[in-house]
Formats: structure tokens, sequence, C-alpha cells
């Protein structure tokens, strides 16, 4: 009983802290984006609230949590309130299974330092992902308007396009580790990180998952200069707020799947290993700030070429010769 | 085939440097409230009624203005003063309206109507953006100082009679017995 | 038939038909100030100039001097006409004084729009510009010289169509001057057609100076109420509040032109004193706590003492769909009426003059144009129906004599010989006259309702019956007193007058009225009669959207709307029912509602006044019953109750005409008993400005009214010892009156005669139009 | 105004005239005869006489050259200043006379002795350059011609 109830402690723990980091890396996230691309575009980005616009992410915050919260008429009230929470909630979901440093051994008890490991994590990883692209699909057609049914129906199809090649292309990985347990695949790579045995892989991952994040280049769901904010053209104040939430909580839950899967997870050297899991993390986001910084969106049918006609022949002919190789 | 390939990575990754090296250069952006660039006096912010040059109202509400805009943000009410000159009894510019699109004082006949560079007007209430014609009076010529309508036109206004104005004759007299 | 090629288009047109007409016809509009398809052409102003390729006059011509030849190829778009006529606008220009901003013709003046169509933009010439002194013409017509371009339009219009001299051309080359002699009032009731005409800003609308441009105004084409003729007009309203008034061509009613009254006389419509809001005893209350009320106790005075004990009187001026839910009011309720008219001689002669008509003698006044003998009897179209007398005109400038049966001075704009008898004579003198229209083929015969009893129309549709009879194509051309006196004359169902309600109220029988838009304070001949009825009734209810005395004097009070708001359905004294659209929304104008001398700043989501209804929206109310809830269905629903107006299904552009169709008209009564011994006939008549109840309210019509004053023959002033000028005073039962004296050589001896006037708040004890006062009653006030 | 027997006279012609109008010029010269130029008065009494309004009148008298509607001189010199008089120097014999009677074209001397006109065109091309004084015509015009005119009429009218 005792012991029972310690363990829903140390895992409350484990919960909250993972949150709380997530939640605070989402917010500075936006603030890092903005003063990045502003940096790419040679000017300042947010520079007024607080010394170096600091405290913008509090006042974007308040801001979101006063503003008027808007319901279209026509709209489905339910499906249209939901739709938010479920990308943010399945996004952050995510996180429950993503490893952040190896097991700790208290007093004789061995603390896994992942909220959970499942032996399917990897699955339930790809389940969740999807299941976020309800909230995008549903939000759209709830909204009761052209634009954002527009919007809903490019996440859904966008997100079986890209699925497919992001979970093709980890197969390899699996196929390596052995497991779906994405603490056993950071176990695996405690010689090599996956990036340099399937380079390949990486990039096809790294640029499914850029897709799946519904990000520059492939934002084509809220395409603001065809759909005007497509998906969540009709949300404002808060609600609009845990779309943006979910997409960033989304950005870091894609780095921690990059890290885990080719970088070695929260290995390194020197530093503790939450904090190179954070490192690695940061690294793909930033990366990704500056995909969006570059490169120009997509035209939808590019979109549909690259994903049916390239990532997933790529991502097939990698598991053949991954399959040759361990044959082999 | 492969050729092709490395031709793309390679401009993919030209187009990554050149957003890189940006992040190294120091930005060109001017702080606004802290620095206020002049503006050319053509620049089209604000709204102004001009005076002529004798410091008379210039409009003389001949609804051209209200014509041309194309959000109808320009209402009037034209009036005869006591001398005989047209003048507007009331004239209403809705800022909030207005997109300052210029063409108004392109119309303007007598340069009365102009638009300055001051474009730090908003204001909280949408109703103080409706501006009445003693909030648009200025008390100068604007960029026109010259500029007299009623000298050119040929309109008796007690200020002028027939004849009086720029390139007139006098009167004819029908009754001449000059052929 | 010639045949001709315009712009490589084939055309047939009738012969003497010019290029320029041709040209219209194709739709090719060819430019020009000169030319006026009413005035004709003079080719005073080189504009309308086109090539001709092939013909017998080759090369750069005026279009409208030549007229259209077979074989004929012309080019309006030759670089040589296009030069010449880009030329001819920069020659027009040199003297112009630029003051477009300030002109009020700015925005829909010809010459501002051949200018810019013609790219001319910078004036080349260097010397000095020739320039005017101007004219003051009156209250109507604003003169600004020097804008003028000598098409000479004004003069054509002024002189030759309408037939006044007042108004001129002077001066040689440079110093061609159009205006008067001196400086004064223009005399013709059409000057302000000058206004139209004019292709610049030389003669603009003076009341309406200043007040907004043509294409700020909601232009609605109208009818004109001001008298029975349903002229066509075009209302120009902004900001709630009619602005304009200008003509609109009609094929059949008035072609282009309108008369001052017509155009000048609908400021009724937007005085401060007009009624806004309902009125109980004294206190202001909203309209529909006034129309409840007024409900509420006149079926209380029904259960009381009978329906009998209710009477309705209306009037001419209302529109047909006001008059058929009042006789429907009355249907429904029981009530006595509704009365149309106020007394039965002149009632009588409207009514059997509408019923007289049928759809073979009924004359348009373009129809009359082409007679070629006219007869008018007891019809002074100058005064009754202005537009007439142009017709008359043009009628007379091909050539028809005119002849003219009538007691009183005539002052007509064109030759006709004036039979001068008295009122009671008038039927003696048709009689004689009859045979004038023997050697005619299309004659016509005039008559007026004012003067006249139904005696002398009966007569006159008679001799139109012989004439018709004779194989002529007669017609009989009858004004009436009001705009919809034809439609009273139709739905009238009581045989009745106000004079008889009035009667029974003074006998006690009847204890309430609701009047509904007329004014019997103004209008009914016997005042002392009137007063006393009013004293007994137990409830007078006036439903106007005028300040009249008698909605002052009313115990409930209901705005109701002018024809601006309301539109309606008007039958003209041809039987010619003639929509009009509402030119505006109800409500008080704009600026009326702002504050200060500026609209208000914020809105309100009802408009102040707005809930004011028709008046026939208030006669369904008081009967109880719900109105038709759209115009249309109010249309369909008097089609479908009334049989007479079953016709409205088909109202086209042009309007339908309606007929009574053998109705019987309401009976009249023996003429006016024999002149006494010593005794003079007094004459009210109607005059051009005055006297019409809506556009006295027009302070510039009221302006050119002059004076209150009495004509006189010649020899009855003589033997007065009175000359013209002096002021006399007439004795009445009820007090004296003052006039100034005027005299004719050519009007009925031994007959006075009495414009109406805005100014004379009087009402004689007579019968009606006519009353006898004996010579010892006349004193002379004052010496000129 | 006009003298009786002249006036007697116009008033049977006028009488006789399909249309009064016909005589228009007549009247009005008969008028201007009498008083030099049709003042305003004689105008209106034309007018009444014609039975026309007195604007047409107006329109009439101001339409041409030889009525004159403000007052002139006892002699009225109208000088041509057409084309071919223009062409043999006509323009310089306008100067001279100018400069001779102290006057400018239009105007009237201090003694009221004579106007000065310029005409359209006398029509004495033949004998250009012309003027007309008093309603005669006077051709081949020099300096010299002129003085003699002129000063024949100072000495028929002694100042």
């Amino acid at each position: 009983m005792w012991f029972w109830l310690l363990g829903y402690l140390v895992l409350m723990a484990k919960i909250t802290a993972v949150l709380t980091a997530v939640m605070v890396l989402a917010a500075y996230l936006v603030l890092v984006e903005r003063k990045l691309l502003g940096r790419f575009q040679v000017r300042y980005g947010p520079n007024r609230a607080g010394i170096y616009g600091i405290l913008q992410p509090v006042a974007d915050g308040i801001k979101l949590l006063l503003k008027e919260d808007l319901m279209p008429e026509g709209a489905d009230r339910a499906i249209f309130l939901a739709a938010p929470a479920v990308v943010a909630i399945t996004a952050l979901m995510m996180f429950a299974v993503v490893p952040f440093g190896p097991r700790l051994t208290i007093g004789g008890r061995e603390i896994p330092m992942v909220i959970t490991d499942i032996n399917v994590g990897l699955l339930y990883v790809f389940a969740l992902s999807s299941l976020g692209v309800y909230g995008v699909a549903l939000g759209g057609w709830a909204s009761n308007s052209k634009y954002a049914l527009l919007g809903g129906i490019r996440g859904a199809a966008q997100m079986i396009s890209y699925e497919l090649a992001l979970g093709l292309s980890i197969v390899p990985v699996v196929m390596l580790a052995g497991s779906f347990s994405l603490v056993d695949i950071v176990n695996a790579q405690a010689g090599l990180p996956f990036i340099l045995v399937q380079p390949l892989a990486f990039g096809v991952f790294l640029i499914s998952a850029m897709a799946e994040t519904k990000r520059i280049p492939f934002d084509l769901p809220e395409a603001e200069t065809e759909l005007g904010a497509g998906y969540h053209t009709e949300y404002s104040g808060m609600r609009f707020g845990l779309f943006f939430l979910g997409e960033y909580v989304h950005m870091q839950v894609m780095g921690a799947l990059v890290a885990v899967f080719f970088l070695g997870g929260w290995r390194g050297p020197v530093l503790p290993p939450p904090v190179w899991l954070l490192v690695k993390i940061v690294l793909v986001v930033l990366f990704m700030i500056w995909v969006r910084a570059t490169l120009p969106r997509l035209r939808y049918d590019q979109l549909m070429n690259l994903g049916w006609k390239v990532l997933i022949p790529l991502a097939l002919v990698n598991i053949l010769i991954t399959g040759a190789f361990m044959a082999a | 085939m492969i050729r092709a390939g490395i031709d793309i990575i390679a401009s993919i990754a030209a187009g990554f440097y050149t957003t890189g090296r940006h992040l190294f250069v120091r930005p060109f952006t001017e702080s606004y409230p802290e620095y206020k660039r002049p503006l050319p006096a053509r620049s089209r912010a604000r709204i102004i009624l001009t005076r002529d040059p004798e410091g008379r109202e210039r409009c003389v509400a001949c609804y051209l203005c209200s014509g041309v805009c194309p959000v109808n943000c320009i209402s009037m009410q034209a009036a005869e003063d006591s001398r005989g000159r047209r003048y507007a009894a009331w004239f209403r510019i809705n800022f909030g309206r207005c997109i300052y699109c210029g063409l108004c004082e392109q119309a303007c006949p007598t340069s009365a109507i102009q638009l300055t560079p001051d474009f730090e007007h908003i204001r909280r209430d949408l109703l103080d953006m409706v501006f009445e014609k003693q909030d648009l009076l200025v008390d100068h010529c604007g960029k026109d100082p010259d500029y007299d309508f009623y000298q050119h036109a040929g309109v008796v206004t007690g200020l002028a009679g027939k004849g009086d104005h720029i390139s007139e004759n006098a009167p004819v007299n029908t009754r001449t017995n000059m052929p | 038939m010639p045949k001709l090629i315009i712009d490589n288009l084939e055309i047939e047109v009738p012969e003497g038909t010019r290029v320029i007409e041709a040209a219209e016809k194709l739709g090719i509009y060819i430019p020009r100030f000169c030319f006026h398809h009413a005035l004709g052409a003079v080719g005073a102003c080189r504009v309308c100039a086109v090539k001709v390729l092939e013909g017998a006059v080759e090369g750069v011509q005026m279009s409208c001097m030549i007229d259209a030849q077979d074989g004929m190829k012309v080019s309006t778009t030759d670089p040589e006409a296009a030069d010449f006529r880009r030329s001819v606008i920069e020659w027009l220009m040199l003297n112009h004084p630029h003051d477009c901003p300030v002109c009020d013709e700015g925005g829909h003046c010809l010459l501002q729009d051949l200018t810019v169509a013609g790219g001319h933009s910078i004036r080349r010439y260097e010397g000095g510009k020739r320039t005017y002194t101007d004219q003051y013409l009156g209250p109507l017509v604003q003169h600004e010289m020097n804008r003028c371009i000598q098409c000479y339009r004004c003069v054509r219009f002024y002189r030759e169509y309408s037939g006044y001299n007042d108004l001129g051309v002077t001066g040689i080359a440079g110093r061609v001057y159009f205006g008067r002699l001196r400086e004064g009032v223009l005399e013709s009731p059409f000057a302000g057609n000058l206004i139209d005409i004019c292709p610049t800003g030389v003669f603009t609308d003076k009341p309406s100076r200043y007040t907004g441009r043509r294409w700020d105004f909601e232009r609605t084409p109208g009818v004109c109420i001001h008298c029975s003729l349903g002229c066509r007009t075009t209302v120009s309203a902004r900001y709630r509040q009619v602005g304009r008034m200008e003509g609109r061509f009609s094929q059949r009613v008035n072609g282009d032109f309108i008369c001052d009254r017509g155009r000048y006389g609908f400021y009724y419509a937007d005085r401060p004193g007009r009624p806004r809001s309902g009125r109980i005893s004294g206190q202001t209350v909203s309209v529909d706590q006034a129309v409840y009320e007024a409900r509420d106790r006149l079926q209380r005075i029904t259960e009381e003492h009978g329906p009998q004990a209710v009477g309705v009187i209306g009037s001419g001026r209302s529109s047909l769909q006001t008059q058929s839910a009042m006789v429907h009011l009355c249907r429904t309720t029981g009530w006595q009426g509704p009365v149309f008219r106020n007394t039965r001689i002149t009632g009588a002669a409207a009514d059997t003059a509408a019923c007289a008509l049928n759809p073979e003698n009924a004359v348009s006044m373009r129809e009359l144009e082409t007679a070629d003998a006219i007869l008018a009897v007891g019809a002074d179209p100058v005064n009754e129906a202005p537009v007439l007398a142009l017709a008359m005109r043009q009628a007379q400038r091909a050539g028809a004599q005119i002849t003219a049966i009538d007691p009183r001075p005539l002052e007509w704009p064109f030759d006709f010989e004036h039979l001068a008898c008295r009122a009671e004579e008038i039927g003696e003198a048709l009689a004689s006259a009859a045979e004038r229209l023997s050697d005619s083929r299309r004659p016509v015969v005039i008559c007026g309702t004012e003067i006249t009893d139904a005696g002398i129309v009966l007569q006159a549709a008679d001799l139109v019956a012989g004439l018709r009879g004779s194989g002529k194509t007669a017609g009989l051309f009858c004004t009436l007193p009001q705009a919809n006196s034809f439609g009273a004359a139709l739905l009238d169902e009581c045989n009745a007058c106000a004079a008889d309600l009035a009667a029974r109220v003074e006998a006690g029988q009847i204890r309430a009225l609701a009047v509904i838009e007329s004014d019997l304070w103004h209008d009914f001949p016997d005042r002392p009669q009137l007063e006393k009825a009013l004293e007994k009734l137990d409830l007078l209810v006036s439903v106007d959207f005028l300040d009249t005395p008698l909605f002052e004097k009313a115990d409930i009070g209901i705005p109701s709307l002018t024809v601006f708001e309301a539109g309606g359905i008007y039958v003209n004294q041809e039987g010619r029912a003639q929509q009009v659209r509402p030119a505006h929304t109800g409500g008080l104008p704009i600026t009326v509602t702002g504050a200060g001398d500026h609209p208000p700043r914020t809105f309100a989501p009802n408009v102040p006044g707005r809930d004011m209804p028709a008046a026939w929206v208030t006669a369904f109310c008081l009967a109880g019953q719900a109105p038709p809830e759209t115009d249309a269905q109010m249309t369909a629903w008097m089609r479908y109750n009334f049989a007479v107006l079953s016709d409205l299904a088909r109202m086209d552009a042009d309007g339908v005409r309606l007929f009574a169709g053998g109705k019987t008209p309401i009976a009249h009564e023996a003429t006016m008993p024999e002149k006494p011994e010593q005794c003079l006939e007094l004459l009210l008549a109607a005059a051009v400005f005055g006297g019409e109840p809506m556009s006295d309210y027009s302070q510039c019509l009221r302006e050119l009214a002059g004076l209150p004053a009495v004509w006189m023959d010649r020899a009855d002033a003589d033997r007065h010892g009175i000359a013209a000028g002096d002021r006399v005073g007439l004795g009445f039962e009820n007090g004296e009156v003052s006039f100034v004296v005027r005299i004719s050589d050519h009007m009925a001896p031994g007959v006075l005669v009495v414009y109406r006037h805005p100014d004379i708040d009087w009402q004689p004890r007579a019968g009606d139009t006519r009353y006898n006062i004996r010579e010892d009653r006349i004193r002379r006030i004052e010496k000129a | 105004m006009l003298p009786e027997q002249i006036r007697a006279e116009l008033e049977i012609r006028i009488a006789e005239a399909d249309h009064p109008q016909e005589l228009a010029v007549d009247v009005m010269l008969a008028f201007q005869e009498a008083a030099g130029y049709l003042s305003e008065r004689a105008l209106e009494t034309a007018a009444a006489m014609l039975k026309m309004h007195s604007l047409e009148i107006e329109e009439i008298a101001t339409f041409y050259t030889f009525i004159y509607r403000e007052p002139v001189g006892r002699n009225v010199i109208h000088v041509c200043d057409s084309v071919i008089c223009w062409l043999d120097g006509s323009e310089s014999l306008m100067d001279y006379i100018c400069r001779k009677l102290g006057i400018a074209p239009g105007q009237t001397t201090a003694d009221g002795k004579f106007t000065l006109l310029p005409a359209c065109c006398l029509g004495y091309c033949d004998r250009s350059p012309a003027m007309m004084i008093n309603r005669k015509v006077y051709g081949h015009l020099s300096r010299d011609r002129i003085d003699d005119i002129l000063a024949r009429f100072e000495r028929e009218e002694p100042a």
C-alpha cells in the first residue's frame, strides 16, 4: 500500500516536471522563433516586453486569455469547443513515453526516468500523433467556414500522406533496436547514435516530422495567403492559444523523437542526461525554425508528390537495405 | 538524376546559407517611438483643410472630394455666406473609414483638402475618429501657398466683381455704340 | 423614308429627320448644345459636327442642320469631325469663368461633360476673358451669364416655345447677352425650365442653390400633384429631404417641360412645422397612440349613436390608395362618406367632367398639340393647369384657332380670341361658338371645372359627341381641381359633399368627423357654417402631412406621409393612372435631427419620425383592420375590391387610362341664383402661384404671388371711380377684405375676379366660387 | 419727344402694316433723329407704338451699328475699318482723327460736337478709305481731306 502510494507520488512528480518543462519551453520557443525569424530577416523581433522581449510570452498569454472567445454562427458547438483541446492534449500525452535519463536508483528502488515505459511506446506515439489531426480536421469542419474546412481537409490529407513515411522511416530503427519501447531504443544507441547508421531514415523522418507538425514548408492547412488562417481561422482567445500551444508542443515532441531515435536520446558526456535531451530537442527545433526562415511553402500537389512518390519509396528502400544488411 | 539531386540539395543548402548568414547581420530596423523618421511632404496621412493666402477658408464645398472618395468617408453641406462665397456649412471626415488614398486631394480644385505626413492620429473611441470642420481646419496654406481659387474663378463674391479676377476683361456693355 | 448609313450602321428614318436624330435612334449620341428635340435646330453651337462621306453635301457638316437623305453615309468618328468638335469645345471654353466647383450645374453640365469628353483641359489662349454683369431674375432662377455659350436654347424656349417676351438676347458679336431688358422677376410661369434646358450653368435653380450635386441626390421618377395634369417629374432627394425637382420627358403627358408651381411646390414636404407626431387635445403623443385613441373614440361614438354619427371627408390631393382605403373604411364601418368635394357646384362639375370622359373622346396633352381648333370653356390653363397652356401654344404655333369663353381677364402666351361673358352666360356663348369648330378636323374642347357647373361640362361633352358624330376626331379635355380628383370621381359612392356633411353636423346627426388629407378650414367656402359645425362636433380627427389650420384645431391629429415618402397612384384629368414611387424613406431630414449645423455624430437604430404611416394605413387602422403590407399588395387589394380600378394591372411606364364607364356623377343642383340688381359677381379663381394648398407652403412661390388683387372691368372701375393700383375694401358678411385693383379691358363686365392667394384667409359666405357683392360694399381705401 | 407730325405719320404707317414689327427700325431712327440717340424713354415709347415688348426693341437696337443706345455728339463719325479700307491705311487715318479730336474711338469730344466710332463696313470699298459723318459717306480719304471735312463741320456749327 505504502509502496503503491510512493510510486504514485513519484509518477506525479515526473509528470509535473515534464509538463512544466514542456509548457515553459513551448512558451519560450515562440519567443525564440520570433526573435530568430526577426534576425533571419535582419530585424529585431519582439523587444518591447521586458528586456529583449523576455516577457513577451507572458504578454501573449495574458492577451490570449483576455481576448473574446468567439463562436461563429452555425458552428457545431461541442466539436468546435473540443477541437483545440484534442490538439493540445494529444501533443502533451506523447511525452509520456519519452525517456529523459537512465534509471535512477534511490533508496534501493529503481526509478525509470520516463513517465511510463510501455513496450509499444513507438506505436503509442504514432497513434497519438495521428489522433492529433482530429483536432485539426474537426476544428476546421466545426467552424462552419470554408477556409477552416479547406484547412481541416488539407490537414487530414497531409497527415495520411506523411504518417506513412514517418512510420516506415522508423522501421529500420526498430529493426536495429529490436524493440518498440523508446527506452530500449535509446539504450540500443549506447554505442553509436542511429543517425550515423541510418542517415537516410533520419532525413526522411525529419522531413516527415516537419510535415506532421504542419510547419513551413508544409503549413498548407493554415496557409495564410490562401486560407486566412486555415483550420483555426474562426478561433480566438485561449482556444486559438491551445492550437498554438499544441503546435509548439508537437514541435518539441518531434524534436524529442528525433533525439530518441537518431541522436541517442539523453546520452552524452559531462552534462546530466535530461540536459542533453533538452539540448538535442532545442537543436532540432532551431533547425525547424531555420527551415521556416529559408524555404517557401510547397504547393499542394508538390506536397503530395513528395510524400507519396519520394519519401515513402525512400523509406521502403531503406528498410530493404537495412534488412539486407542485417540478414547478411 | 544524381546530378539533379545534388543540384537540388546544393540550391537548398545555398538558401540555408543565405538565411543563416543573415543571423549575423546587424538589423537595420528603426525603433519607431525612439526614432521618428522625417516623412516627405507628400506622404499621405491625416487630412487637413487649408486656408487661402488671405486666411479665408479655401474649401468651396464642391462635393468633388466626397464624390471621388472610394470609401465615402467625406460628407459636407455647401452653403453661401453673406458675401456670396460658397463654403462648407459642415464638413466631416470619418477617419475610421479613410484609407488615405489621396484621391480627395487630387480632386480638390481649390487645394483646400490636403493630406499631411502626420500619421499619428489614432483614437481609442471610434467616434473620436470622426472629424468635423473645426478639427480639420488649419491656419496655413499647406503645400500650395499661393493659390486662391476665387482669384481665378469668375464668380461675384463680394471680394471681387465681374471682371476683377485674373485674366478677365471688364464686363461688356451691351448698349455700347461701338460695333 | 430615306435610308442612310451612320458609322456603318444602316437606318431608315421618316422624311425630314435630322441626321443627329437618326443617329440617336441608332444609339449613337452626337454631342450637342443648341439642338433640343422640343426646340429644333438652329446650328448655333457647331459641336454636332459629323463628316458626311457620301451624299449631296460632303465633308464636315452640322448633323442637326442636315436632313437625312437616301444613300447618305455619315461618320461621327472621322478624325476631321472629331478635331472640329474638339476645336469647338476649345473656343466655347475661351471665356468660361472656370468656376465649376462653385457652379450648381457642375455634375450635370453638358458643357462640362463634353469638355472632359473632348479632352480639353488647358486654356491655351492667353487673352482676357469676356465677362458679363448678371441680372436678378426673381426668386426661382439664378443668372450667371459668364458661363454662356450662346446656344440660344433659353430664348428659343422662352420666346418661341412658351410665348413670353421678357427674356431675350441683346447685343451683337462678342457682347451677345441673354437676359431681360432690366433686372426683374421673369414673367413666365415656365421660367424654371430654363434651368433644365440650359446646357451649362447660366440658369440654375435658385431655391436649391448650393444644396447638393446631381450625383449625391437619390433621383426618382415622380409625378407632379400640384394640378390635375399629372406631369412627369424627376425628384432629387438627399438626406431624407427633397432638394430639387426637374421635368421628366413623357411622350403622352407633358413632353419635356413642367411649370414653376410643379417645380418649386415641393417645399411643403420638409417644412419645420410639418406634423411629425400624433396629437391629442394639443398634447404631443406618439403616432400609434393617436391612431388608437382616434379608433377607440370613433368606435365609441359609433356604438353610442350608430354609424351614421361619424363622417369621413377626403380630398383630391390624396393618392388613389388613400381614397380607396377611405371608401373601404366607410364600407366596413357604415360611417358617412367619404366625401371628396367641398360643395355641390364645383364638385358636381368635376365629377361630371370625369364621368363624361370615355376612351373615344379623351385626349392627352400631346394629342392636343396636334389639334387644329381649340375651344376653351371656363378654363384658364395658365392659372389652373399651366402646362396645358404650353400644349395649347404648340397647337396654336402649328396653326390652330383658339377661342376662349371665360369671364376672367385671360393672359395666355399665345393668340386667341376671347369671348368674355359672365359665368352664367357661358352656356349660351358655348352654344353660339360651337360652329367655330365646324371647319376643323381635329377640334378639342377644353372645359374647366373651377367656375363652371356640371351643366356646362355636359354641354361641352355633348358638343364633342356631336362633332364626333359628324366625322371629326374631336376631343374633350377637362381640367379638374386637384391632382387626384379623377380618382375621387371613380371611387365616390356616397353622392354627397362636405357641405352636406356640415349640414348634418349642424343638425346634430353627425357627431364626429374624420378629415383625411383635406383642409376644410381653408377650402370650405362657407366659413361661418363650418365654424358652427366644428363647434357642435364631439370629435374631430385630422390626418394630414400639412400643418393646416384644421390640423391645429383637431381633437386628434395624426401625421401622414407625403407623396415623396409614400408614393401612390394618381389619376390625372384624362383618367391616366400613374404610379409614383417613393423618393426617399420617411423620417426627419438629417439636417433637422443633427445637433446645430451638422448631422448627428451618433447612430440611432431608429430614425426619428420614421414611424409615421401613410394615410391609407391609418384609414385601415381606423377601421380596425390590418393594412396590406406592401405597396404591391395594396395595389392588388385595390384591383380586387374596386371593379373600376381593375385595369391597374395593365399599368406600364405610360400609366393606364381608367374610365368611369357609365358611372353617374354626384347630382348637381341648379346653378347660382340670378345676379340681383346693383350687384357685381365676385369670382374666386385659381392662380398659378397661390391657392393650391401644397405649393402655398413654398416660400419662393409665395414671393411670386404678389399682393391679393381684384380684377375689374374698365367700365365697372370707371363707374366706381377706381383706378388700377388703388386699394379697395370689399365688404362681406364676415368682414372687409382689402385688395389691390387691377383693371382689364378684356374681361366680362359686371364681374370681379379674385385670384386665390395664400394670404387670403377668408371665405365669403357663398355657395361656391361665385358670390354676389352689392356695389355699395366696394370701398376705396387708398389711391394708387 | 417726337415731332407730332412725324409721330402721326409713323402711326399711320404702323396701322397700315401687316406686322408692326417691320417698322421697328424706322421708328427707332425717327426717335434717333429727334434726340441723337435712342434713350430709355424713347425705347419704351417706340415699343408702345409698335405694340412690341421693349426688350424686342432693345434687341434690334443693340444689333444695329447705326442705332445708338448711348448718347452721342452732334456729329457721329464712323470710320470704316473693314479689310479694303484697312489695306488703304484706315488705321493711321483713325489715329489721325483721334489725335485731331483728342478722343479715342467710341468717345465724344468735350464740346459734344463729334463722336468717333469705327464701322464694320460702309460698302465704299471702291472709294476706300472711307468714313461716314451723319449718314453721308466720304471716300478717298487723306489727312488733308479729313482736315477739310472736319473744318467744314466746325464752320457750319460755330462752337
